[in-house]
């Protein structure tokens, strides 16, 4: 894209000059301000859709079972639906998974940060990331002053779409791309890439890592955590060495959806053209596109009613289907938790139970954390969520067969246990 | 009302009027709009993605827009619809409520298809069964027909060379 | 469809007039050459596609798993591909599943010939269709002496499309559906309806019924199945009560699909027009349209070689998950039978088991037996077979509990055992 694109030629000359990676959006504001208000309307959104929105509503509260399956992990004490970028600091440092006691080990990394602020991209550049990640969340708070802006998507000047999280860049480079050479289409997706991607923390120095080295399917990211024997918590009582996904927007939609194979780009769908008078510009308000579906949809699909129900057939279908691995994952737990308290359980045939928990949790997660509710990839999601019920079935029959007692198979043990 | 009146002053007005109505249509080139050239519907902004994906589909040299968007049945029902629809446009236009996404709605559905069926009657004869109630529209199949790939994309980068996609 | 439409009127007048219900096409031919040329052309039809096509390869060869999952059944004898309309009589005598011995109280019924044959709508007119189910293949064999042709689909003289078959009739009665309201659009689909659909015999004379009275969905189809106590076969050694299924397109499409749901009829896929000239008529050369996706697709896909592509990505990971599904039954079924072989398995638990392999089965069959590997409706294909999975790995689960023995938790069966 930098590449083969020239710096794009304004008809009118910008009205003030843009240092590089400026972090505070108003600034660049003043050049662009359609941009700048619409950005600024993510603020004080909190219309909700049937299964998403902007409000910050609590997704334990809505399927309690999820606070089963994070049990021992943060995500079990606190976990919302996504709401607007210019929220994303003001959550990060009010969610209560944060651990703000810097003697502990586990206190929670300054890599927090690394999706929130337009104040990053100039802290990397300054300090490098593998500085920026060994801080503590803590000792970073005083650097970052800006929620997400115009910096963590544009070049200054340029204005062009570039990739400003190095983790990105790192990523992509493993795989031996280039995104420099990418098309402009291509950066309408990538550019979401630097944030709506699963990742993880590399090593005691908590580098943040995008674990794509395979590739970004959801069993070569699960190889690569096997090849890395990386775990992000222990199951608690049943030993399960656990991953946790986050947000694999990124990862869901390009495995072969049929918008992405179209060549639709994330930003058609949530960042809409949009008229001020007679010109036209880029929403920047990102919110659901079942929101403002006429601007979001309409500008290809002719029957806006049509495709707007169409989301809501597929949704209710991956959303029951969801919550049935769910259900085959808390048996799952369960057994695996009574056999792993047995003395006598043959520790190889329970060991082969967790590794499909594990195997099973990463799968059902990688489509739940998915903020679409499958839409992004109607059929991965389906079929990702049929292969994780499949795996916690056999992990439950495992942790029986490891004990030699059938009373571990009982099922639905989400409704009948207190 | 036996003798009409036709006092100086309102012959005088009548003249003026005519006068500053003749130097309106001369110089503001209204006259165009009692014509059928494509060019002329895209004198509106608002119309030029639909110029920008007509042009670039298969009807540009056979078809302009009035032999889509207006009836045909006989001179009357033209002039008729053209004045309608016209007056209809541009007090849209002129009055800022044009909407996000501008549709046909179903009487121009009605026209458009009945124009498919004029040019077409030949191609058409046997699956349209004579007077039979079709009850789908011809670019339900034939969707880049008149607008373009994706039906009617309002969004500059997918109708201008300015921007490529690929 | 025929209060509101008129009968048609042509620039031609028909060259010769064609009696009601007339059994020979090719006399409907002298008025309509191209439609009874085209239709000839499914006798010859032998291109393969990834998936399905018109030779009649078999399935058993192909998949060998079902050879388990029918045993007992005829299905395990003989099951191919379908082939193109013409060849229907040819391959209904042909099959091995026929039981031509008329002392036998499970001979086959003429009923199989209800979707074979252009004599049918005569001859139910003629005897009625009771007394036409009630005799045997066998008995039926002389009167039948034509496949599949104009007067299945259409009224002489008129050439409108209807309902020709009163299984159809009826079952569209029992929800309160008078199909002579329908719009042309919804007879293109509904007329395939006359033998694209599950079916079962009721009762000892062997009458022909869809099983729609609680609606068309798969679980509605199966609560109509418990409440009418029926079923096709038992499974040999594991006493399960079996359902077979049996293409279900019409069930399967108008379920929600993305397709339907825009208004598409199986004629616009199946049935494209294709030019004679000047003019253009409806091919009745029926076959997989990704044959000649140009005509099938390209009128609304102007980019034929991609919804080529997606219907690959659809099946494949429709294809995965299928023979997923079938695992898990195949591991169920050894549980069940291993528990139904020892005289002290709790009679309760291993019910519940069969219960569960019934249900399961008959899901995965609804969308095995259903012709496009999903592609109709993938969101649906992949749902069902989530589930299906999910209730085969419990009714093994419960064969376990029944007879207290882990070791009928193994999977894999299939693989395994020789
Ligand atoms: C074809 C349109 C389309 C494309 C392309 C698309 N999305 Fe979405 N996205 C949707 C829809 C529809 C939803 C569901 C919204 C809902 O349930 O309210 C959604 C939901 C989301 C959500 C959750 C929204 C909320 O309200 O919390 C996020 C985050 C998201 N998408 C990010 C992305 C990213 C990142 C990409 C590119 C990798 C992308 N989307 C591509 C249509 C699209
Ligand atoms: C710099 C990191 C970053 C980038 C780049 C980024 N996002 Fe986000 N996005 C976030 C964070 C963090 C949140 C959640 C904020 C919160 O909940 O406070 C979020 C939230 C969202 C939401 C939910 C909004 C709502 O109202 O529920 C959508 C939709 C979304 N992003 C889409 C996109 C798309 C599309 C792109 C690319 C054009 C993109 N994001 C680029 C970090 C980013
Ligand atoms: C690779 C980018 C990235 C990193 C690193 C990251 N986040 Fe996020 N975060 C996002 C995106 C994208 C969203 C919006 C999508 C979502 O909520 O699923 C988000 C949403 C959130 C939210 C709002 C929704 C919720 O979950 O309650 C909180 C709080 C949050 N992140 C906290 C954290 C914390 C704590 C860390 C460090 C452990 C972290 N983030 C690391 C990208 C990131
Ligand atoms: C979440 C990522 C993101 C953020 C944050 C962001 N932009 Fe953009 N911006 C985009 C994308 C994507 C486009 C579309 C680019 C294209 O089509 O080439 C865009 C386009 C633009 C354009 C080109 C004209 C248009 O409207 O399409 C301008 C100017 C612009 N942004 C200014 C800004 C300014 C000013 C800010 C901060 C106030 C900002 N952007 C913040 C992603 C972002
Ligand atoms: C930039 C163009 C574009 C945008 C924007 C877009 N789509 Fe699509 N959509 C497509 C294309 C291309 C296809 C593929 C089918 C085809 O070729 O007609 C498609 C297919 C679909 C399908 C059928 C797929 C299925 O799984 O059922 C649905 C539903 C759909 N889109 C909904 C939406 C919704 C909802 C939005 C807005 C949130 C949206 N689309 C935005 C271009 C777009
Ligand atoms: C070949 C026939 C044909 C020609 C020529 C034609 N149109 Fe159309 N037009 C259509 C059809 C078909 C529709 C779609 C109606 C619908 O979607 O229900 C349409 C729709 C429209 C719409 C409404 C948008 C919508 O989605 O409904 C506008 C505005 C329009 N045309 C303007 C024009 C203009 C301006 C021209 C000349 C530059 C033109 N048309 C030339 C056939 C044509
Ligand atoms: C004065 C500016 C202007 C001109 C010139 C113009 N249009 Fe429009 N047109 C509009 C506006 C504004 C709308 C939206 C009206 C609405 O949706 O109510 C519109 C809507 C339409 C529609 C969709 C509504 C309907 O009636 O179905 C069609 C079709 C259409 N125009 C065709 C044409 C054709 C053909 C021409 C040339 C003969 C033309 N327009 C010239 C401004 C214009
Ligand atoms: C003014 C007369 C006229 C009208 C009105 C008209 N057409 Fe055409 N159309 C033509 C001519 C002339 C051609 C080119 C010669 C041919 O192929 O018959 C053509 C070509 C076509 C083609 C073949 C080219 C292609 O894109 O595949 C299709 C399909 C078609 N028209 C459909 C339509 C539909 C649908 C409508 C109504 C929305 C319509 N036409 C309205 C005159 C017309
Ligand atoms: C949107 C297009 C579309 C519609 C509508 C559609 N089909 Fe299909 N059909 C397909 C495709 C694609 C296949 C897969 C062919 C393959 O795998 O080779 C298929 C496969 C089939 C097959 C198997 C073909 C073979 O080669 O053996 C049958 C039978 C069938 N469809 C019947 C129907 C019926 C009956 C309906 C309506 C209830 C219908 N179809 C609606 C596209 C469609
Ligand atoms: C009178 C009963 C009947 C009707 C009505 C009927 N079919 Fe069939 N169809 C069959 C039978 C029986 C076969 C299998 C014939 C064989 O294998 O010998 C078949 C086979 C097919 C095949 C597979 C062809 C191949 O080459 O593999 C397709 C596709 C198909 N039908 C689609 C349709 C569509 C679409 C309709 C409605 C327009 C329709 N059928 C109406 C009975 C019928
Ligand atoms: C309700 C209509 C209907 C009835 C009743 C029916 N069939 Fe069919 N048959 C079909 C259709 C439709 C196909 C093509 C689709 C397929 O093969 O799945 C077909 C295909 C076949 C085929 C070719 C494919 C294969 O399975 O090898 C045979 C043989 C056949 N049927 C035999 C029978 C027999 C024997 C019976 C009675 C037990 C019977 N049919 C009853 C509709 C019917
Ligand atoms: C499998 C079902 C089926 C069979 C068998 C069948 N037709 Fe059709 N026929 C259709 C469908 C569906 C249409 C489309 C009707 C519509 O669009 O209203 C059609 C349309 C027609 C038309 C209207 C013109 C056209 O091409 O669309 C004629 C004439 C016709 N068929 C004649 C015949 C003749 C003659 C035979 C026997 C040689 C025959 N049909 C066999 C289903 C069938
Ligand atoms: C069910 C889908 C469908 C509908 C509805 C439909 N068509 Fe077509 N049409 C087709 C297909 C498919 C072809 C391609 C025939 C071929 O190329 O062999 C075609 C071909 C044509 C052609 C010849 C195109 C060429 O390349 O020469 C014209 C003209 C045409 N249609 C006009 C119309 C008109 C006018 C209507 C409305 C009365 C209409 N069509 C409705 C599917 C449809
Ligand atoms: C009569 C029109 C028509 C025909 C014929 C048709 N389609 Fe579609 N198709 C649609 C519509 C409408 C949609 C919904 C999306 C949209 O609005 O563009 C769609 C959506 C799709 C999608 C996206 C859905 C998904 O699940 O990914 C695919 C793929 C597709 N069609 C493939 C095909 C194939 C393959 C054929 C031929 C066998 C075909 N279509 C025939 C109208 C049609
Ligand atoms: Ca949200
Ligand atoms: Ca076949």
């Amino acid at each position: 894209f930098m590449k083969n694109n020239p710096a794009q030629e304004r008809a009118l000359l910008p009205l003030v000059e843009i240092a590089p990676m400026e972090p505070d959006s108003a600034k660049w504001g003043v050049n662009f301000p359609s941009q700048w208000n619409s950005l600024q309307k993510t603020e004080t959104n909190n219309i909700d859709t049937a299964y998403a929105g902007s409000s910050a509503f609590s997704w334990l509260e809505r399927d309690p079972r999820q606070v089963i399956l994070f049990a021992g992990y943060p995500f079990s004490k606190d976990y919302n639906d996504d709401r607007g970028h210019m929220n994303a600091l003001e959550d990060v440092r009010a969610t209560k998974r944060l651990n703000l006691n810097d003697e502990d080990p586990k206190r929670t990394p300054a890599t927090c940060y690394s999706c929130k602020s337009s104040n990053n991209p100039g802290l990397w550049e300054e300090m490098g990331m593998a500085e920026y990640d060994a801080m503590s969340f803590n000792e970073m708070t005083p650097n970052i002053n800006n929620a997400i802006g115009c910096s963590n998507c544009h070049e200054a000047g340029t204005m062009r779409l570039i990739v400003t999280n190095p983790a990105l860049n790192e990523a992509l480079e493993a795989q031996g791309k280039d995104w420099t050479t990418f098309t402009r289409q291509e950066m309408r997706t990538v550019v979401c890439a630097n944030c709506h991607v699963e990742y993880y923390f590399d090593g005691p120095g908590k580098y943040l890592t995008f674990p794509w080295t395979n590739g970004t399917r959801v069993d070569q990211i699960i190889s690569y955590y096997e090849e890395e024997g990386f775990s992000d918590w222990t199951y608690p009582e049943a030993g399960t060495p656990m991953l946790k996904a986050q947000h694999p927007e990124y990862e869901f939609f390009t495995a072969g959806s049929t918008h992405y194979n179209a060549g639709v780009s994330c930003a058609d769908c949530h960042m809409p053209y949009v008229r001020d008078g007679a010109a036209k510009y880029s929403s920047h308000d990102v919110h659901s596109p079942l929101i403002n579906p006429e601007q979001a949809c309409g500008q290809c699909h002719t029957d806006v009613n049509y495709v707007v129900g169409r989301v809501a057939t597929i949704q209710e279908q991956v959303a029951v289907t969801k919550i049935a691995a769910e259900d085959a994952l808390i048996d799952a737990i369960n057994a695996i938790q009574l056999a792993a308290a047995n003395p006598n359980a043959d520790a190889a045939l329970l060991d082969q139970a967790r590794a499909l928990h594990r195997k099973a949790q990463f799968m059902w997660d990688f489509l739940s954390a998915e903020n679409s509710t499958g839409f992004h990839n109607p059929e991965y999601a389906l079929k990702i969520c049929a292969e994780a019920t499949n795996l916690a079935r056999q992990a439950q029959m495992l942790a029986a067969q490891s004990v030699n007692d059938p009373s571990l198979l009982t099922t639905g043990t989400y409704y009948t246990t207190p | 009302m036996k003798n009409f009146p036709l006092s100086l002053p309102v012959l005088a007005a009548l003249a003026c009027f005519g006068l500053a109505m003749g130097v309106f249509v001369w110089t503001s080139d209204a006259l165009a709009y009692a014509g059928t050239r494509a060019e002329t519907c895209n004198n509106c902004h608002v119309m030029h993605p639909m110029y920008e994906n007509y042009y670039h589909a298969a009807h540009e040299q056979w078809a302009e827009c009035a032999d889509c968007h207006l009836p045909h049945e006989n001179v009357f029902s033209y002039y008729f619809e053209k004045g309608r629809q016209g007056m209809h446009d541009v007090y849209v236009f002129s009055t800022g409520a044009t909407p996000e996404l501008i549709r046909a709605n179903e009487h121009s559905q009605e026209i458009i298809q009945g124009n498919c069926i004029r040019c077409h009657n030949e191609t058409v004869e046997t699956v349209m069964m004579g007077p039979q109630p079709y009850d789908r529209n011809c670019w339900d199949c034939h969707r880049a027909v008149s607008h373009g790939e994706r039906g009617l994309s309002t969004s500059p980068y997918q109708d201008s060379s300015l921007y490529p996609v690929k």
